[in-house]
């Protein structure tokens, strides 16, 4: 990792993300770099694939909206409490992107096949799921040790060319801290590298402490940082930021309709009313 | 009865049905299971573990986003809560959309870990408040989890119930059915029977959900409001009186 | 956890750890409960099934030397810069103890497998290694996912008792703190319960701060905690503690013959002059 | 030439064979290695990352013991160091012990990860200062790692070479036999073929492997003992002079 964080515009962080480019996404819950997602509405990306780690929401809905995507790889698309989401919900009916439906474990376990370089991951449950019956990857295998039938859903690995999550810290070395949220530190050793928007950057080693260092994404995993303050907005995040109510509550009015979406990405991501 | 007294019924119905359990997990989008949690855990310290999934404080997992579905395929959480927009008479449910698959219409969020944690969690406690022959069906259109397996299908757990705003049935796994075990006042067995779209068993003497215990319910609206809120805030703000 | 920690001793300790109990144990410079240990030798434990996580050191040694040890199974026994371990040697000359031996990721593949209830993992690598040929459990399979040969190994899941270790801190509510020494969490995990020791006991909870909290293993995966300063004594503690080496000396010098061993166990296990 | 020379010159040679890394891991108890990778660093900035593993100040590893074999799995270590009781002409290795398995005698720590890491890591040096016919043998007793695998084995890595007190020689995986590259100051020809215990390639003309570079001597010797020193201190106390 440069040093030079501050080199880096959010468009070429954006811009380094090549169209068709497999994403792995946190859930909204997790960390999601919104900075980056309306950077790459901005530039226009296309034919993104994105892996919702486990799950997706308001990320996916604004890259679906704008055309970004070809297919969606997730366990769902979830804007919790606000309900459904209008922009996916359109382009499901009208099957205008590709859907790779999983469920939670399944995803972990392909990001985890991945990481550990094997070709699949066994994982129980599953067995008589239309999930399984629809997804184009996953095979029954017998379980090998067993002298019954014991039929088991093999998971090939899922490895994504980069994770793309927002965080709290960075340090100078390019190490990244994410306390607990170790699918972030998983989704990024499965992937071939990690791309990382950080609410701050601290000028000493995350490695100094073991309190810190028992939290840190290594620098060897990590390919860009951009320093944008509060790039989950307006998603809520984990270190401190609560989600902008009143935003998501006019994101829901106005992604409603096709016109009433395209004034939202006006105004909140071509517009520079955006924060970032 | 206000819908605030019959959301604090639900929530004590439900907190006696977790008392047998070591660790309970329950989603963040869960207020109903999530304040019966916390409510059993203060009445009999036990369940001895809830574990807020999506929130920061109240949950104790440092594993990432997959400790939740390793810890319950190590047997390690006993109860578990599921919904679906559809839910049918074998207990298979549906997170994934109405009518035909991969164009539903409408399409929800999807499966999540229902796929998984149907068969690993020994306690399944189906919970939906909406009664109605649109939600409760006779055949899912999507089977995002079923209900039951084969014998030969590694099973450790799947329903134990379904309890929604009108009453409350018990699953039988190997009738592959539900009984009804009582109603909630204010629904009857008529109701019931014109507002499920499935069949089930029941006895023309279904008994009435009994009345939570007062001193449970004490406990709820005094000690365990916090906590509730503390998790819960929206939906604290709608069943507890502003103090 | 119950909170009186002060309630029981590290003999009670040691006799919940049941003759026959397949115990997971770290290497040696991860955090070796030594109090525990040698409490396990004062009681004359019997026919333990020890799993190195990935390998073993003194605390196999002393086990295996004092009787305590059907099988080992390991990628290693160590001591490292001090030379062959003697009761060891002794022990695999004679055919004394079971050796199952393995290789570093299988054990970790092993546990995670158990950790994920699945009934195995695949693993690239060790096709061709004599390990894989005299292996009891492991399997050649083919690669579900592969049009032509591929063989991989499947490494079938290893569920100890108890995982048994030596940690920094513990507080009331009976959570550890380990930092990043993450292995340590995938054998709890693994194992149906972990027996800690630690070298001191928190006041306030291990959840208070993110920081802390990314290196906690919660009480949910805890079965039993002790106090006991110093607990990995001679070994070092990646916490602070140095190998005790004029310690580690006597030691090599009294273990080369079965009198001086006795003698070592007399003086520095069943006597009081061991620190627990 | 001393002892000392003799281990920096060794650590200055090897330091050169990284310098085409991203990333090398080496183990805590490999000191020449260690040294290397650090001066490698030091001189040339590549290797980029260097980890020591069972240190804590200089390895940053943060997700436990497993992460060093996922890494490697990943492609993302270029560079590590194997050595063993025993290595054969093609290079398998033996970590496990002398005489029939498992009654061993004398018996060895064991494999460790070699069965793996050999697998998966494109470059591994073989280090083993011992060059007799005691180590280098015809035949290992046991295979902890094997030095080829057949073309249907999956298999990114393996031996680059081997590096004794006496002499380098490459790795030919096609051909499956080691060929003598160089020879150290103070050996030769005849005395490498009177300690090797299995048939190699070598030219008459066998040079001599070349004396350290003066300047990264230098470096190692002015800048590198220093972090050298804090992660091998004993070693360290061998080859720098006290000051």
């Amino acid at each position: 990792m440069p040093a030079e964080y501050s080199d880096l515009s959010i468009s070429d962080f954006a811009s380094a993300i090549p169209d068709g480019a497999k994403l792995a996404i946190p859930a909204d819950y997790a960390g999601v770099s919104m900075a980056a997602t309306r950077a790459l509405i901005r530039r226009k990306a296309k034919n993104l694939h994105l892996v919702g780690v486990p799950t997706s929401g308001l990320q996916a809905e604004l890259l679906i909206g704008a055309g970004c995507v070809a297919t969606l790889e997730s366990s769902a698309l979830t804007l919790g409490e606000y309900g459904p989401a209008p922009r996916f919900t359109k382009a499901v009916r009208e099957g205008s992107i590709h859907l790779i439906d999983a469920t939670c474990p399944a995803i972990h376990a392909g990001l985890q096949a991945s990481q550990k370089g094997i070709p699949f991951m066994p994982l129980r449950g599953i067995l008589g799921s239309d999930v399984l019956k629809h997804h184009p990857g996953w095979k029954v295998i017998q379980n090998p040790f067993s002298e019954s039938e014991d039929p088991i859903v093999a998971i090939p690995a899922i490895q994504p060319d980069i994770a793309l999550f927002h965080a709290p810290l960075a340090d100078r070395d390019g190490n990244v801290w994410l306390g607990r949220k170790r699918e972030l530190v998983n989704m990024s050793h499965a992937s071939k590298t990690a791309f990382v928007t950080v609410d701050a950057i601290c000028e000493t080693s995350l490695f100094e402490t073991e309190e810190m260092a028992a939290g840190v994404l290594p620098t060897l995993y990590v390919g860009e940082i951009y320093h944008a303050p509060n790039g989950s907005w307006p998603l809520p995040f984990w270190n401190g930021a609560k989600v902008d109510d009143a935003h998501m509550q006019e994101y829901m009015k106005m992604a409603a309709s096709d016109a009433g979406f395209n004034e939202y990405l006006e105004r909140y991501v071509y517009g520079e009313s955006a924060m970032a | 009865m206000t819908v605030a007294d019959e959301k604090k019924a639900l929530i004590c119905l439900i907190a006696g049905l977790l008392r047998d359990c070591n660790h309970v997990a329950v989603g963040a989008a869960s207020p109903i299971p999530g304040a019966a949690a916390l409510l059993a855990k203060a009445a009999w310290g036990s369940p001895r573990h809830v574990n807020i999934l999506g929130s920061v404080a109240n949950n104790f997992f440092t594993g990432g986003g997959g400790e939740l579905f390793d810890c319950a395929a190590q047997g390690r959480i006993d109860a578990f809560f599921l919904g679906g927009g559809q839910i049918d008479g074998e207990a298979n449910i549906n997170l994934m959309g109405r009518g035909p698959y991969p164009t539903s219409a409408p399409r929800w969020p999807g499966t999540f870990g229902s796929a998984y944690l149907y068969f690993l969690i020994p306690k399944v406690i189906l919970f939906r408040e909406e009664h109605t022959r649109r939600t409760l069906v006779e055949k899912v259109d999507f089977i995002s989890a079923p209900g039951v397996s084969d014998e030969k299908i590694y099973r450790k757990g799947g329903p134990y119930g379904l309890i929604t705003s009108k009453a409350f049935f018990m699953f039988n796994r190997k009738k592959r059915r539900f009984s009804l075990l009582s109603i909630h006042p204010g629904s009857s067995l008529e109701d019931i029977l014109d507002n499920t779209g499935f069949a089930f068993d029941y006895e023309e003497t279904t008994p009435v959900t009994p009345p939570p215990d007062p001193e449970l319910l004490k406990l709820l609206e005094m000690d365990v409001s916090r906590p509730v809120a503390e998790v819960y805030p929206n939906f604290s703000a709608t069943i507890f009186p502003v103090t």
